[in-house]
This record gives C-alpha cells, structure tokens and sequence, in this order.
C-alpha cells in the first residue's frame, strides 16, 4: 500500500510537472494580455510536429530540436499577435477567447490536411525508458519534462526578474501606458509576449514527443487540463502554474488510485470549482483578474 | 524647447482640446492651471503621445512629434510624471526606477541616475526592494518623478503631483521640483493647486473648457483676480 | 421592428410553407439542424447575449434535457412530452445552482466561462459513473413511432415541432427584450454600477437569467434527443455541443433577437456546403468556422444582425444627427495603444 | 425638513482614511454642493452613501430609515438616484434605452417606461439624441443622459457627480437652469461640482472636503472666504 | 431591420431554390457512399478506413466495373461524420441525394446509430463495416447490415480463446484486471467479459475505465501493480493502449499476458511498426485479415504498397463491407435499393478476406459466420495464433 500511495506520488508529481509546463506559455500570455488563449494546445502540437519531422527527416533527437520548435513558434505566436490579436486588445475578453478558439480551429485543421490524421510517435534507441529507485519507477522522458518544466519556469522567473527586457513585459502587464511613458514600445512586447508564450507551447510539445503520439488534435488532451492549472495556480503566475500543476497531477494519482471508475477526474473539475468559487485569484494570489 | 501650436485633440468623437497654442522654453518652469475636465490631463497625454492629435503641431527640440509614438517620444526626452503615476505596483522601487531608464539612450547611465534619485528621495532607498504598490500617495509621487527622471529628460511634464497630497507633502513634492528646474531642467507643470504652483513658475497659462484662456507671466497671474474668480466662483 | 411585420410575415409563412415545397429530406434535416440551433442558440442568448454571462458550458444544459426525457422514457416508460418539461425544470435548477455559485462569489468574464465549462465536464462524469445514467453506453431510444411519444414517423412533424419551438423561443425573447427584466439584463451586460445604481438587483435578475437559458436549451436536448434517438455523455455533454451552442448567437449578432436565427442560417448552410465542396479536403469545414469566426470577432465583432442595426437600424451614430453642437465638426484623434 | 442625515462617516481604504468622520444633512426641497480639491473624498463619500462602498463607521439614515448595509439598488428603490464621476453609460444601448432602464425602477409595462423615459429626456434637452447610441455621444452628453436615467427612477432624492465638466459655458448655465427646475418638482439635490460660478449659483448650502475631513459647511459666499477653504483650493500661500 | 428579414428570406430562398437542381442520371455510374469520422479525434481511423474502401472500389473497377450492369463503374462518394451524430445523419440525406445505392460505415456507435436509423427512413441499405454496441442490428431494420462481429461476439471469443491460453499456458490465468476505454465502446465489450467471466472460472478483480483522450493512465498501471492480475484485459485506442503498455512494461509488476479485445492499439500500424521494444508478445482477440487466405494476403499487399500502412482490422473490415455492398449490387442487377437490400439479405460471399465462413447475414442483419480471432505480435508482425485454422504462427507462451 505505500509503494502504491508512492508510485502514485511520483506518477502524479511528474504529470503535474508536465501540466504546470503546458500552463506557463498560457498563463504569460494572460499575464501581458488578459487573454486566455484557446489555441495553445494547437500551437503545442505544431511543437510537437516540428520536432517529429525533425526527428524523421534530419534525425534530430527530439530534446536537441527544442530550439528549433521554440524559435519556429515564436515566430508563429509573434505573427498571430501582429496580425490578428493585435487588433482585438481593447475587444470584450470574450471575443478574445472567440477568436483564439477560431485561430485554433484553422490551425488542427490546417494540420490534418497537411499532416493526415496519423499518429505518429518518436522512438529513441537506446534511450532507457524508466529508472527503478527502490522499487518506485520513474519514466525518464516525463522525469526530463518535469525536470525542464521546473527549470523553464525558473528560467523565465529569472528572465522576468532580473534583465531589463523581462522587467518591461511586467511593467507592460502591470501598467500599459506607464509602460508606454517609460518608453517601453508595448507592441513590440506584445509580440514578444505571445512569441514566448507560443515557443513555450513548443517547448512542452517537443518534451511530449517522445512519450506520446503526435497528431492534429493532440492539444485537446492538454489544454482544459491546462486552463484548470493556471486557474489554480494564479493568472500570470509562474511559479504557481507549477505548483498548481503538480496539484492536479497528485489529485488525479491518488483519485485513480483510491476512486472507483473515472471519477478522479471529477477531483481534478471540483478543485477548479472551488478554486474560482474561493479563492478567485488562484491559490498563490495571482496578479491580475 | 517646446512649442505647441493649434492643438485639437479628443477621445474619440469628443474633442477636448480646442486651439491650444503655448509655449516653453529650454530651463522654464511653466505651469498649466486649470480645474477639473478642463482639460490638462488631455494635453498632457497628447503631448507624450498616448491620444493622436487630431490636428495641430508639436514641437519639440526642432523636431515635429505629433505623430510619433509615446516610446519615441520618450527617446526624444519627453518625460511625463503622469496622473495617477501609473506605477508598476507589483516592482519593487529599483525595478520601477530601472524601467525608467529602458530608452536605449538613458541606459548606460542608469547606474549612476538611481543614485541620483535616491540622493533626491532618500527614502526610495531605504525601501529600494519594497512593493512600489505598497506605498502611501506621497512615496508614490516620489518615485513616480524618480522613474521619469530615469530617462534623462530634456523636459519634464508633471500632471499633478499634489493630488491626494497632505499640505506638508505638497510642500515637499514642490521642492523637489524647485530642485530639479535648478539642475536645469525644463519642466511643464499642469497643478490645480494654483498658488503653489505660481509660486516657483516663470510663466503660467490658464485653461479653461480646452482652451487657452489666460497666460502671463507667474507674478502678473497671481495678482489677477479673475484667475480666483475662475478657481473659487466669487463672481461680483 | 415595427416597420417590418410585413416581412416578418413573409419569413414565416416562407417557413411554414417550406416542407410542403420542398420534399427533399436532405434540406428538410438542414432546415430543421437550422432551427434547432436557432432554439438553443437563443436559449443561450438570453444568458450570455442579453445578460452579458458568457458561458461556454451549455452542453450541461443541453446533456440535462436530453438525460432526462431518455431516461424517464426508458427507463419509466413516460413520454418524453412530459420528460422535456421535467427537464426544463431539472435544468434549470441545475442552472440555479451554477448560477448561485457563480454569482454569488462573483465570478464574472472568462472565469465564468472557464467555471462553466467546468461543470459541464463535472455533469459529463457523474453521468459516465452511475448505473442510473447507463454510464458511457448512452440512451438508444427505441424507434415506434407515436405522437404521445414524442416520435413522429414523418420528418416534417419533427420540422414544424422544431419550427414551433424556435419561433416560440424568439418570441419569448422578444418579449423579453422590450421587458422590464430584458432591460435590467442588457443593462448588467452593459455595466453592473450603473445597473444597480439605477435599482436594478443585479444577482436576482442574473439567476432569472440563467433559469430561462437552461430550461430553454434543456428543450433543445429532449428535442435532440428524440430525433437523434441516442445520446452518449461524451458527445452530449462535450465543449464541441457547447460552442456549437454559441457559435450561431456570435456570428449572427449576441443580444440581438434575430441575431441567433440568422448565424444559424448562416453557418449551418456553410457547414454542409464546404463539407460538399472540399470533401477530399478533410477539415476544411472546419476550418472555415475558424476563418469565419476570426473575420467577424475582427470586423464585425457585434455580429451580422448587430453590424446591420448599428449600420442601417434605428441605433444612429451621434455623428449623424444634425445637430453640429456635439462634436465641434471637426475630426478629432482616436487612443492609440 | 430632514431627509437624509450623514452621521460620522468614516470610510478606509487599506490604512488609507478616504473619508473621515463626517456628518451632514440634506433638508427636503435643498440644493446642497459639495467641493473640495481633488482626492478629498467627495465621491467616496457618495459611494458610501449609495452603497457603493460599506463604511467602516457613522450612519446615514434617509427618513429616518438606516442605509448602511443596504445593496445600491436597494438605495435607488428607496429614493436616491445618483450620476457617476466617471461616466457608467449603458455604452451599446441607445441613449433612450438607457433612460428605459431608469424608468423601469418604478414602472411595468414598457409603454409607460418610454414614456416616462421620453419625458425625461426632453426634460434634460437631449431626445435628438434618443436613438443614438451612448458611445457615440461626447462625454459631457452621456453625463446628461445619466441625469435623465436617474431622474426615470422617480427619485426624491438625486446626487450628482460633476456633472458640468466639459460643458461651455451657455450649456452650463442651461444646466443650471435645469437642475432648479429639478428642485422645483420636488427633488432634492446634492452635488459634487468643480465649476464653481455653477456651484455658487445652485447651492443653497455649500460643504467643502479637504483629505477626508469636511472642512466647512454653510452659506456658499460665506464658506467660500473661510481662510482654510481658500488654502485647501489654491494652495497654501507662500509669501 | 428590414434587411435582416430580407437577408434571410434570401438565404431561405437560396436553400429552397437548391433542391431544384437537376441530379445527372448516368446510367453507367453506381454510388456507394463510405461514411466515416475523417476528421475529428477520430480521423485516423476514419481514413484508415476510407483508404480501404477506395482500394475495394478500385479493385472492382479494374476488373471491369460492375458487370450486371454492363460494366458500370462505382463511384465512391466519401462523407465525413466528425464523430457528430447530427452531422452522421445529414451525411446519409446529402448520400440520399448523391442517388447513392448503398452506404458503408460508420466507425462510432454513437454515429452509427442514428445513421441507420435514417438510412432505414430513407431505405438505404447501410452495410456497417464497424460499429460494436449490439443495439446496430437488434432494432428490427430491414437495411442494415453489419460485417462485424459485436461487442458480444467479441467478449464470447474472448472468453473462449481464454480457456484455449489457459490449458495452453503452463501456469494457470486466473485472475484478470480489464481496461478499457470509457466510451460506449470499450465500456459495452469490457462489461460483456465482466459478466461471463465467471462462467469461465475467470476472477475479474477489477474493471477500470479511462478516457482514450488522457494524458496519462499510471493511476490504472498503479492499481495494476497492486492487484497484481496474472492477465491484463485491454479494450482501448492507440493512444492510451500504448501509454498503458508503456506504463505495464516499466512498472515492476508484469503479468503474464496482455491480451487486447478489439484493441485500437495493439492492431495499429503505428503500434506493431514502431513500438517493438514494448509490444513483442501482446495478445489481441480481434477482426483481422484471414492470413491463410491468398486473397487476403494479396489485398493486404497492395494496401500497403498504395496507402504505406497496414492492414489493421478497420481496413479489412472496411474492404470487405465493400466489397459486400458491390456484390450485392453485382447480383441484384439493378441500381435499386430495395434490389439491393434483398440481395444483401441474400449474401452468401465466399471469396472474401476475413478470417471466417462465407458471409451471410441472419435476420437481424448480422455477418452469422463473423468471428475474431486470437493475434500475437510476435517479432513486429500480427500473427494469427487460433483458431487452427486460420492460424500462421504458434503462439509464444509465457509472453515475457
């Protein structure tokens, strides 16, 4: 029974940190924009598509075209921002949402005709797939995604903190036009904003690749599990998506350990419930409603 | 330094501005008197550029920066200390200070400008790591004139800075502002609180509904009575 | 409105005549698909379009109604006549609930959204967990045939219950729109201070609101129901019905009401028509809903029936009015940023 | 005849006192002006009264009936209708469907809540613009829209907010025109202004606010030469 | 507002005014519609089975068309339900109205319920390639038809295959934990083995559902771990059939068997072709191609040549349902749905793919002979391990 409660706590903690990470690029992108982006599940499955061709094209190891993908989203989210949501800034936040659900219906769809609905999957030689410490296994792709969804987070807690291009997208988040009369060109980092927030997606894509299978509507696995996380873990807080992720993760562990049928994941809706009843701002205070 | 010539300018359909014309010149002090809606915060963000104009020309250092965008408006050393300061609440006070230096200009100096301020406002350094959120009204000022002297400014707009102020504070808040004009800055300071900011001007203009409707130098506008008149209603 | 009721005539008796011209079966599931959305996406309106609650949970509306009369018919034999009322009932309870919720801890904007989505998921796993509901194995509703049962053996009945239905829910909301609590609803949508400064109970008229919305979109389900004749929770309950719900209402115009009558009219058609078109392009379809839906949250962000009004409609532009005293006749700037 | 009696009314905003300790009555048929630089706390001190804000301490009691814990549109059912500072129009609705609004506080049926709402904006001088949309209309408009939306909730009593900002000055002196007219149906006043030739000519009775504390009350032309008043508007005198 | 009523006046008139389009009557041209989810979550396997129907009609076209009909040539007209039964049913009125003779599909029980339904309204004769809740052909419909064998039949198979393990096995399978999927699908086929298992002297210790779309099941291989079950029953999609063998194969406990019912995974190309680190030895109780028929073999061939994947389950019984269809229109000699139903009720086929008699359909519309058999994966290739036979392999025991 406690290598069971255990092994459900290493399960729950690595998938947390796999959520917390699809839940950082969304909840950055609230943070600078107060937009609560539908297509990010499409944006982490085109990740997870670049480093699949890579993969069979160019033979890259998943892990090693993370920048690829990275840089290639960033590209793609700083487009979208410039062409389309640029426009909706001052727009109710329900069309908002509205068009991020439109950007993403065109994206899948876009991918299943060029792509087919194929899955397709990554398999690395040679590449050990679980270590056993005392007799509790921990499966090494999901360990280096929870490894760098912690660093990531770290990272990007960092490049917000301490340079001066990160200190402007949080006086940009914080206060537009204080911003503006700092002489902070907000545009720019709104771009830069949705670019991160995208190669983000892409980053937990690529991370994803080689344990689960790609295909056009990947992201729909992901991405509600995503919107409870940063729910939980606070609007444009980082640091809180983590934690929140690991909270649904060791929820869901134990629920299906202990819970008869799927009802776990009626835990994983009833904490979201009573989060946002409760405690509006997310569990850590987050910034901004 | 600056001259402003037929400004129109609005929010949308509605125009606030009306035909306003005035000037400032390099080491002035001059003030924007006027109550409430009448229109000074709207000039004032027109000036750094967060409304378009709608017609009329912008001056400043020779260069015409109507059309320009509030970022480079600020590279050009327009600095405005604006209503409500705008802080960034949830930074600390050396972050906020450091964005104000984020124009590649001010940047390499950015070191040596904090110490700057924090000789002018001792008390931003002691709480250098606090919240700027957590501040009471007059440390917020402070700091708000501490982030926009960050970016070196060639003139300094000032909406305000009495608001919300106790009468020490004030006092205060306006010597600092005496200080910064002898280090030969030029400052344009739009005040409610008339006689104190006569006090320090060289020259003042009066707004009215957008318009223009006194200007004088700051002794001639503290004598005239329709200046009270306009302020206090003591119609005859 | 008033200077239209000659039209308005004609669009009906076009509708009431449309069967009788028209045999092919084809249309007539078209025709009724388009009424049908046009039931529940009004349903929806009145919450989201009118009150400004934007949910994107009507699926547990729609899953409340359509449960209900399946199972009662199923399983107690009793007509589902009588079951969609009881699920109007149901669900509006259901809608209460969410609604007090909601309300009360005053979650308002996309937290409403995302909190409503999140109860219909938490609806779809008690279905998919008690032996009550069938689990995941659905409703199959067997076919006989029988007016009492709510089963027609003609596909024009089904049109002119739905027909009925639709028209009765826009009339509902026309009323409701010319009405004391239609008014106190836009003006919570519009902005809640001025609402309630001007005596408007703000959380009662919301849980109105709510109550109307899902007992309308529970009739829609016991109607899908019956005419689909099986339900399964992870289709009847999924974000996919729910934004289906929407869709319609948003392009064709929110708090409009005609607005979700001609979105319906609208994407329904395109839907077929793209699937006719591209069909050996798999998911263009959809990806024209996605275009579709992006150009008018850009260009017509009050949708069709709303652009017209604000364009052509009795709602003028102050510029317009000849009285020059407003503006100062000159063009003035715009926010930037 | 005493309407409504604010007693010691002390509203904090985290540490922050907005509004301190302060009393002051409105008679029946009473135009009072309130003033004071900004920041004072003048429309804090609206908002507690309407039930905007829930004050930490002091009473208002409006015939006799205690307000305080009171829901704003409880407030409005009672009586007072108020404007707001900043404008808070019904932006999507034309300007008579925002006055509908208004109306409906009292009134069933919708022919009798356009009526009364048409009556109203012919009143204030604005049903030109009956069909036009709230965000079309310039600022000061849309402040006389909110005037008419109140009126249409049949109030006795009615707060106004700056409702003169952006006027010029023939529209200022048609306002004040109006706003007697008001009183002479039977309402009384209470406003915040910053124009002042239009707060000498209205009030009957002229309070001032200065950082949360009222600092005068009484005759207008008398208050406005108590030395503290003069400081508190154009500053302290340095000379 | 006048141009809101106009507005939809005109588009009401533009829907009516289409039904007056003429339908071109060639004579030379027979329809058969093939309905499946190709987009949607489920498109992999709708198109899976979209290729395979392209493949049956190309076949015939090849070899002369139709010759009943003087060689007249089937069109394959290709409709996309999206998994939306709504969406299922106007699929088979615009087939209707495509003059369609016949129709193939539809993949998802939720679709193909409705879906029949109307083409029973419409009198299509609709031949059900794939669809596992029983209730498909237990309605009384005169028009359809199912090639497949139901969930029923696949439990009954199951249990029986598992008595053959057993006696086959040198340690005794006794206790079982079942998987599955929680849509009607899986849930339909794992309840089926729950309640039989006694019978079989099987102790089914526990029953776990999940969703095909999770992210992650390790809370079924931790429960897995501790029942400690010497066989692992799985009904499930790829996604999650290979997150739970994954999951299995790292997790110290393994059980002797795994063996698949109906599996969407372990019969997946995807599955057999790059996962061969995990999949050796897995067992699945499913449709397949009869691999010691030389037609099978060959049409399995050219399948993989034209569509670069494997012939899974979906395909073969999408081919073959076909292929039934065109047979059956070969014999009625018309285009005439009612001609063709009759024929289909008729169907004795024998030159067919699948690992089973001559097709024949009993009165409910059920393929009578329709039976699945026991695959292993053994080396990166599907073998059939029993019955005898069909079967091309011996089967591998114990599996680890």
């Amino acid at each position: 029974m406690l290598t069971l409660i255990l092994q459900s706590l290493v399960d729950g903690i690595l998938m947390g940190g796999i959520y917390g990470l699809v839940a950082i690029g969304l909840t950055l992108i609230f943070g600078v924009m107060k937009i609560i982006n539908f297509a990010q599940g499409a944006l982490l499955m085109l990740g997870m598509y670049i480093s699949y061709w890579s993969f069979i094209y160019l033979g890259i190891n998943p892990y090693l075209s993370i920048p690829l993908s990275a840089i290639s989203l960033f590209f793609i989210g700083a487009l979208i921002q410039k062409t389309i949501l640029s426009k909706m800034l001052n727009a109710p936040e329900h069309n908002q949402l509205l068009v991020t659900l439109g950007i993403m219906l065109v994206i899948e769809n876009l991918a299943l005709i060029l792509w087919s609905p194929d899955f397709r999957s990554v398999k690395l030689d040679g590449f050990i797939q679980t270590l056993n410490i005392g007799g509790i296994g921990v499966n090494v792709p999901k360990l280096i995604a929870f490894i760098a969804a912690i660093v990531l987070s770290i990272a990007l807690f960092l490049f917000l903190k301490k340079t001066m291009l990160g200190k402007a997208i949080r006086a940009t988040s914080i206060n537009r036009n204080g911003a503006l009369l700092s002489g902070i060109n907000t545009n720019r980092i709104n771009y830069i904003a949705f670019g991160l927030g995208a190669s983000l997606a892409a980053i937990a894509g690529s991370l994803i690749t080689p344990f689960f299978y790609t295909s056009p509507t990947v992201g729909a696995t992901f991405i509600l599990k995503g919107f409870v996380v940063v729910v939980l873990g606070g609007l444009g807080n980082f640091i809180g998506a983590i934690i929140g992720g690991l909270i649904i993760g060791v929820s869901e562990a134990l629920g299906g350990a202990f819970l008869p049928g799927s009802l776990k994941e009626l835990m994983t809706y009833i904490i979201f419930v009573i989060v946002l009843m409760a405690k509006p701002n997310g569990l850590f205070g987050g910034k901004a409603r | 330094m600056l001259k402003v010539s037929n400004l129109n300018a609005g929010y949308g359909n509605l125009q606030v501005l009306r035909n306003i014309s005035f000037e400032v010149n390099s080491g002035e002090l001059v003030s924007i008197l006027g109550t409430n809606g009448a229109g000074k915060t709207t000039l004032l963000r027109t000036l750094s550029g967060l409304i378009s104009a709608g017609s009329g020309q912008i001056e400043f250092s020779g260069k015409q920066i109507q059309k320009m965008r509030p970022e480079n408006i600020v590279k050009e050393g327009l600095i405005q200390v604006p209503e409500g300061r705008l802080l960034f609440t949830e930074m600390t006070v050396r972050e906020n200070l450091e964005l104000g230096a984020y124009s590649s200009g001010a940047r390499k100096n950015m070191n040596k400008n904090i110490e700057y301020c924090f000789q002018l406002f001792p008390i931003l350094k002691e709480r250098e790591n606090q919240m700027a959120g957590s501040f009471s009204g007059g440390q917020q000022q402070m700091l708000a004139i501490g982030r926009a002297l960050m970016a070196e400014p060639k003139i300094l707009l000032l909406d305000e800075p009495s608001t919300g102020l106790s009468p020490l504070l004030t006092k205060q808040v306006f010597d600092i502002i005496n200080e910064i004009k002898q280090e030969g800055v030029t400052v344009l300071l739009v005040e409610q609180n008339a006689h104190q900011a006569l006090s320090m001007s060289d020259r003042g203009y009066v707004i009215e509904n957008g318009e223009i409707v006194m200007e004088g130098t700051a002794e001639s506008l503290m004598k005239d009575n329709k200046l009270r008149e306009s302020y206090l209603g003591l119609a005859n | 409105m008033k200077k239209s009721p000659i039209l308005i005539t004609l669009a009906l008796v076009v509708f009431a005549i449309f069967p009788l011209v028209v045999k092919d079966q084809y249309y007539m599931h078209i025709a009724i698909l388009i009424l049908y959305y046009a039931l529940v996406s009004q349903a929806w309106n009145i919450l989201s379009g009118y009150s400004g609650q934007f949910s994107f949970g009507h699926a547990a509306f729609f899953g409340t109604g359509a449960y209900t009369s399946s199972i009662l018919f199923t399983k107690l034999g009793m007509s589902p006549w009588i079951g969609l009322i009881i699920g109007a009932v149901i669900a509006a309870v259901i809608g209460l609930f969410i609604g007090y919720l909601s309300f009360r801890f005053k979650l308002r904007g996309v937290f409403f959204s995302l909190g409503t989505l999140a109860f219909a998921e938490i609806l779809r796993i008690i279905i998919q967990n008690f032996d009550v509901f069938n689990k995941t194995l659905g409703v199959l509703i067997p076919y006989k045939p029988d007016p009492l049962m709510f089963q027609f053996s003609s596909r024009t009945t089904y049109y002119y219950i739905i027909l009925i239905f639709a028209i009765a829910v826009t009339a509902l909301v026309y009323y409701i729109s010319r009405s004391k609590l239609g008014y106190n609803l836009v003006a919570i949508r519009e902005n809640e201070d001025a609402a309630q400064s001007l005596g408007v109970n703000t959380y009662k008229n919301k849980m109105i609101a709510i109550a109307i919305s899902a007992s309308l979109t529970a009739i829609g389900g016991t109607f899908y129901a019956q005419y689909m004749l099986f339900i399964e929770p992870a289709t009847t309950f999924s974000n996919d019905v729910s934004i289906n719900i929407l869709l319609p209402a948003i392009i064709g115009g929110a708090g409009t009401v005609l607005g979700p009558i001609v979105g319906s009219l609208i994407i329904i058609p395109i839907g077929e028509l793209t699937t006719t078109w591209f069909g050996n392009f798999v998911g263009v379809n959809l990806m024209a809903y996605g275009v579709i839906l992006i150009l008018v949250m850009l260009y017509l962000p009050e949708g069709i029936v709303g652009w017209f009004q604000n364009k052509f409609g009795k709602k003028k532009s102050a510029k317009k009015n000849k009285d020059s005293s407003i503006s100062g006749g000159e063009e003035v700037g715009t926010l930037k940023n | 005849m005493e309407l409504l009696k604010i007693e010691g009314l002390t509203k904090r905003f985290a540490g922050l006192v907005a509004v301190n300790n302060v009393s002051l009555t409105l008679n029946k048929g009473e135009i009072v002006g309130l003033v004071g630089p900004n920041g004072a706390g003048k429309t804090t001190l609206f908002h507690s009264v309407c039930g905007f804000h829930k004050p930490e301490e002091g009473s208002v009691t409006y015939k006799g009936k205690e307000l305080i814990g009171n829901k704003p549109e409880h407030i409005c059912k009672e009586g007072i209708a108020r404007t707001f500072q900043i404008v808070q129009p019904f932006g999507n609705l034309t300007v008579l469907e925002n006055v509908i609004v208004g109306a409906f506080n009292r009134v069933k049926s919708y022919k009798e809540a356009e009526r009364l709402a048409l009556e109203k904006l012919d009143l204030i001088g604005i049903s030109s613009f009956a069909y036009s949309r709230m965000k079309d209309l310039t600022f000061p408009y849309q402040k006389k829209v909110e005037v008419a939306r109140a009126l249409a909730t049949s109030p006795e009593v009615l707060f106004l907010d700056e409702v003169m900002s952006g006027l010029n000055p023939s529209e200022v002196n048609e306002f004040i025109e109006l706003i007697k007219h008001i009183r002479a149906s039977g309402i009384s006043i209470f406003f915040i202004e910053h124009l002042m030739s239009a707060v000498m000519a209205l009030s009957d009775r002229l309070a001032v606010m200065h950082l949360g504390e009222k600092i005068a009350d009484g005759d207008p032309q008398e208050v406005m030469k108590i030395p503290t008043v003069i400081e508190a508007y154009l500053g302290e005198e340095v000379s | 507002m006048k141009k809101i009523v106009f507005f939809m006046l005109a588009t009401l008139l533009i829907l009516t005014g289409c039904t007056g389009k003429a339908q071109s009557g060639e004579e030379n041209i027979v329809k058969i519609g093939a309905l499946h989810p190709l987009s949607g979550g489920l498109a992999n396997e709708g198109q899976e089975m979209r290729d395979a129907a392209r493949l049956a009609v190309k076949e015939v076209n090849e070899a002369g068309g139709i010759k009943s009909l003087g060689g007249a040539k089937v069109e394959l007209i290709e409709a996309d339900h999206e998994g939306a039964p709504e969406k299922g049913m106007s699929e088979i009125q615009r087939l209707d109205r495509e003059k369609v003779v016949g129709v193939i599909g539809a993949y998802s029980s939720g679709v193909t319920l409705p879906a029949t339904q109307e083409a029973e309204r419409a009198g299509i004769p609709f031949v059900v390639d794939i669809a596992t809740v029983e209730e498909v052909t237990e309605r009384g419909f005169k028009y359809t038809f199912r090639v497949q064998p139901p969930a029923s039949m696949m439990a009954e198979n199951f249990l029986e295959y598992f008595d053959v393990l057993n006696e086959m096995s040198e340690t005794p399978l006794e206790t079982v934990v079942l998987v599955h999927e929680d849509s009607v699908f899986g849930t339909s086929i794992a309840s089926l083995i729950e309640k039989g298992a006694s019978d079989h002297q099987i102790d089914v210790l526990d029953n776990i559902p999940h969703a095909a779309t999770a992210a992650d099941i390790s809370s079924t291989i931790n429960k897995i771990n501790r029942l400690k079950p010497d066989a692992v029953i799985a009904t499930t999609y790829l996604r999650d059939g290979t997150l739970l063998v994954n999951g299995l194969n790292q997790s110290n406990f393994q059980p002797k068997v795994i063996i698949g019912v109906a599996n969407g995974a372990f019969s997946n190309t995807a599955f057999i072709n790059d996962e061969t680190d995990i999949n050796q030895h897995i067992m699945d109780v499913n449709y397949s191609i009869n691999p010691q028929s030389e037609l099978a073999l060959e049409v399995s061939q050219k399948y993989e040549d034209q569509f670069n994947k494997h012939m899974g389950p979906n395909a073969a019984y999408s081919y073959t349902a076909t292929k039934v269809l065109i047979d059956a229109v070969e014999r009625a000699g018309s285009t005439d749905r009612a001609k063709i139903q009759e024929a289909l009720s008729e169907t004795n086929l024998t030159e067919h793919i699948l690992p089973q008699d001559t097709i024949v359909f009993d009165e409910s519309g059920q393929n009578a002979n329709a039976q699945a058999v026991l695959n292993q994966i053994i080396n990166g290739e599907t073998k059939v391990i029993y019955p005898d036979e069909y079967k091309n392999a011996d089967p591998v025991l114990p599996t680890k």
